[in-house]
């Protein structure tokens, strides 16, 4: 049986600190890795060991399979958990760690190799009996080539990357003239993303759902589900509104769904945490989309609803333990927000700059799981999530509002982020009756802009003196500035025991 | 003192001076009386009838005020101003955006182009962005290569709009 | 029906901001109030509004109905919630909210009243067939009398405040000689505590647990309990760990006990949230030991369980709702740690001090209930409870070891808190053997000292530099070094690029 | 630079000084090489083979250190030297141990006590602390009275040992 006694954590930011918690509630030594950009970031100190691995790019450090597995020789870390994005869903990683004499925690690198390859798993969904979307096969990257698969598919069609996921090198398409600028676009993407450029044709889906289900299996031929969680609420293929269950989901739907799910990943011998992705269409006709052979980003809201510590399940699962539970009964209802450094206002576009305060959301049926603290850099180099808040009610309308009260309270000042876009995606009407769908933001927050802040006048008042003197932060340090006698510093020269007017 | 404060983009002409009884401001045409005070990041903001409890900090780009559950980035416009002043010349000028790497440049010195035509592509996190040209012109000068790291607001291509 | 739109909170400190909370996710506006002492505090900033009320003492704030029934008027608010302790158990409060034409969130002044005297409630209880602990009725302050009572119930004898509750005025008795001086210093307290020196003695329960059951009632007539809470881990009276379900309680006993609960309830016409509190001896006998008539510090664990937000809950049965639940099915195990200003090495003297650094526990499972922020001043003016740390897990196991994963990632600088006690409390055999009675501390930790910290050698170089340099706070702004370039400043004099001999 | 550190109230000896490649610590008799670089509140601790993350604070009273999942609470010895130096003289004088309440003052001067004998009581949150004698003695001065408020290691009463 597998020993998981320590953990090299393969990952960076929100995820690395999730595993770290549940590795130190598990009892096993956590080891965090980090570049040179994270050197005091909170997975690093949150660890029971960190080891650096190389310069910010990734490519130099969170994709140097190398130094990963040096990292965890070097550490006396007996296994290595991925986490999501980065290295995760890549196979030879996972056979590396094993050829190191370490255990992956994940799926066998098979399962991985065989899902990642989109097209192949396709085929191999459809032979599975598992419904999928009318599509060609991998394509060279050529006008005519895709012209005459969509004229059967018919048109809208989608390109995308054979070894894709996560939105990278998608493109729409809607007519013919359009085809080889986004050939050239999504193979570029694809080439850059997964350096593997090939490139292939599906019918698109108009306003379908994204439904996905959980699934994980266990070394003993068993293989559960737990449950859909709706993902529709996507920005640039991004998602960043999750939720489970999903408001179209009927019990039938569901078990026809979630079953599809199990014989997907039985096909592939899955072992772990997995995620089966469907497009919903407006009928209520489901088909396969991808598997994610790891965590998921969204994890958060299937661990609300049926209690089930996902990454606890992974390690006792990779210790060649049988799954904890045999079934799942789901209560409530779980929502996730994704708070990214991004300006929706403009074209959510990165944005960059120091976290100079930061507090957290909490209370009842609010978690928070952040990479990020005061004084963290947010450079250009990752991944621009930041952290993902997530909430849970008896109802939906109780989760909903709850996430509402939680975004209101999440306070992160000197990075722009997409706080106040989310919040008015959570209030937005269509949102509220769960009409959603995967061109939700499209349709309904295309043209967003901020609403002016109802204090701004009195704010500006305070920015005016803020901007013009030196008494931000500039003159006595906090611990003298404590020690004073009195519990407030009057401002500049703004000294005035007055009452108002 | 009387400055203009963009809030959240926002001018607002701010105005303030000592009153007998505290600090008046004066936001347009509406004046706030009552004070205030800091404890730290902390403010204390009293004037007129509500207490707003704001935390107050200075970035390096600007001055972030969170406040009654909004978040607020306010700036200067005269440093705003001072700041797009020095980017604004009689030649268009291409900016990058956006930070990121030069994943391809499409254009060429002397190469005319129709406004809205992509110039450069630019990278970060592995989301494209392509910078565009606002009016039609021909190329003058090309900036940077394929691979190199730019930030925002540093220049890429130099059009000729005759 | 009674119209709760705008709720005045006649609170501080974390049951503040948890108020607050559930308010802002029913879209019903919070108002604050607060002493001098807490101009800045979070409950403050949090609410839709907040008005002072008075000097730090909570007597002339707090604890001043005037004052307080004169915020809610000017504030517009149409309800009080009382929070616990200050005025919640405080039948004229009661009335004097409902006789200014505002809603009290909580039971009605009679039912108050009832349970407020702790005689009269043993009186009542035992005529409702409710077990009680042999007691005598009030006595006089005289020794004489005492002795007496004691020769018929039996040493050892506990003295109580019959106006009392959470551990106030309490003594123990173990022999005649010792009577005086616990009769003297138990009248004191009670007059101290709550203006009323009445005291009385009953039969003391050797290393009896603490189990407590949650009820609840609506206006029409439907009382419930939510299960119970075992609340045995107590310094000096005053509860710091608690857990649902009581390791100690079959499903046959639960039974018994709830339904005791209930039929407790139900003598006093109860509506809304209240806490049946019993001992229940080492042969699994139960005895009524008083009604709490609100909500209760440890009433997150029950959420957990539930998934019942008990706030939420009482604002809608104020508001003349039926409950929203019919009966609740609990699922797995919580645990709450009481975070306190205090140092368990000296006596848990209480510590005052500024927080100059706050990090909160957070993730999967685990909620944190603050009521304090970087920069809150910790005096002796209130409760030295500073926040409350709950974990769930599906078993107790997994909760318990989330709470030491939590608790060691909380991190409060500036003042002495018994985090580290908690956390030997935690760990201690046998706590997770689940044998705990309201002795264990007295029995396992009298002695104890926190430990030699692992790493107090590098610490103390790093002390050495930061205690004789003006390098720590005393240089630059924060905004000044943030902005340059080099992401770490050099030390004082201690500029070096050398590695590690 | 040699000073005695309390941690946590246990005295470390440490000597720190330049070396040639950097820091040189010696905390009693183990020596520590590296450096020591701050970002803020952040301290980077590399000396030996572990890097530790800290939080460093300087408060009022003390310089407080997170690391490693442990708090840790320091001052320079000769500072509480110098402080407890003031309280020590050869009458014994009974102290305050917490900040709080005069709820009552059970002795009177010219009164004689044993060791343990409760002199002063004092309530702070309402729970009451017995300020006792640690030793025999007569008490020759009685420095507050009931309902005045002290801070801890405030005078309360003295005791004449003879």
């Amino acid at each position: 049986m597998p020993s998981v006694t320590a953990v090299l954590i393969a990952n960076r930011g929100e995820i690395a600190v999730r595993i770290i918690r549940s590795c130190r509630a598990l009892g096993v030594r956590a080891v965090a890795v980090y570049s040179e950009a994270d050197a005091d970031a909170p997975h690093v100190r949150l660890a029971d060991a960190a080891v650096a691995i190389g310069p910010a790019p990734a490519r130099a450090s969170y994709l140097d399979v190398a130094a990963l597995i040096a990292a965890a020789r070097a550490s006396g870390a007996d296994a290595v958990h991925p986490g999501y994005g980065f290295l995760s869903e890549n196979a030879a990683f996972a056979r590396a760690v094993a050829d190191a004499g370490l255990t992956f925690i994940g799926p066998p690198p098979a399962a991985i190799a065989a899902m990642g390859d989109k097209v192949a798993a396709r085929t191999m969904m459809e032979r599975a009996g598992v419904p999928v979307v009318p599509a060609s096969g991998v394509l060279p990257p050529d006008a005519g080539a895709f012209a005459s698969a969509a004229a059967v598919t018919g048109y809208p069609v989608v390109i995308k990357a054979a070894a894709g996921g996560g939105g990278k090198g998608m493109r729409i398409v809607r007519e013919a003239t359009a085809l080889p600028d986004a050939i050239r676009a999504a193979a570029r993407e694809a080439t850059a993303a997964f350096a593997d450029g090939r490139i292939y044709l599906e019918r698109y889906l108009e306003r379908p759902r994204h439904v996905e289900v959980q699934v994980f299996g266990d070394t003993h031929g068993r293989l559960v589900h737990l449950g859909e969680r709706e993902c529709s609420i996507q920005r640039r293929h991004q998602k960043i509104v999750e939720e489970t269950p999903s408001p179209a989901v009927t019990p039938e739907l569901r078990a026809a769904m979630t079953e599809a799910a199990v014989r997907a990943a039985r096909a592939v011998d899955y072992v772990g945490a997995g995620t089966v992705e469907f497009l919903l269409d407006q009928h209520g006709r489901f088909y396969f989309l991808e598997m994610n052979t790891r965590l998921q980003v969204e994890h958060p809201v299937t661990e609300w609803t049926t209690g089930v510590d996902l990454v606890r399940e992974q390690i006792l699962v990779a210790r060649g333990a049988p799954l904890s539970f045999a079934t799942v009964t789901p209560r409530g209802h779980a929502l996730e927000c994704r708070l990214y450094a991004e300006d929706p206002a403009r074209q959510f576009l990165p944005a960059t700059g120091i976290v100079h305060v930061l507090v957290e959301p909490a209370g009842a049926g609010v978690r928070f799981d952040g990479g990020i603290a005061r004084g963290s850099v947010v450079g250009v180099e990752y991944d621009p999530m930041l952290a993902k808040i997530s909430t849970w009610g008896a109802t939906r309308e109780e989760a909903r509002t709850r996430m509402l009260a939680a975004l209101r309270e999440t306070v992160l000042l000197g990075v722009v982020t997409n706080r106040d876009y989310l919040r008015a995606v959570l209030a937005h009407p269509a949102f509220v009756a769960g009409a959603t769908h995967t061109e939700f933001l499209a349709a309904h927050f295309a043209d967003w802009r901020p609403g002016p802040g109802a204090e701004r006048a009195r704010v500006a008042i305070a920015a005016a003196l803020a901007l013009t003197s030196r008494a931000v932060g500039d003159s006595e340090s906090d611990g003298a500035r404590r020690a004073a006698a009195s519990p407030f510093a009057t401002l500049g020269g703004w000294r005035s025991g007055g009452t108002a007017a | 003192m009387s400055v203009i404060v963009l809030v959240d983009g926002e001018p607002l002409a701010v105005t303030i001076a000592h009153g007998a009884d505290g600090l008046v401001g004066r936001v347009g045409d509406v004046e706030y009386r009552g004070t205030i005070r800091r404890d730290g990041e902390t403010w204390r903001i009293e004037l007129g009838e509500r207490v707003l409890l704001a935390t107050v900090v200075r970035a390096a780009d600007a001055v972030w005020i969170a406040a009654d559950g909004e978040i607020y980035r306010c700036v200067l416009a005269a440093e705003e101003r001072a700041a797009a002043g020095t980017a604004r010349v009689a030649t268009p000028r291409v900016t990058a955006p956006m930070p990121g790497k030069v994943l391809e440049v499409v254009v060429a010195p002397g190469q005319r182009v129709a406004a809205g035509d992509p110039l450069v592509v630019l990278e970060a996190m592995k989301m494209e962005t392509v910078a565009s040209a606002e009016s039609a012109g021909v190329v003058t000068r090309v900036h940077v290569s394929v691979g190199a790291m730019v930030e925002p607001g540093q220049l890429l291509v130099e059009l000729d709009p005759s």
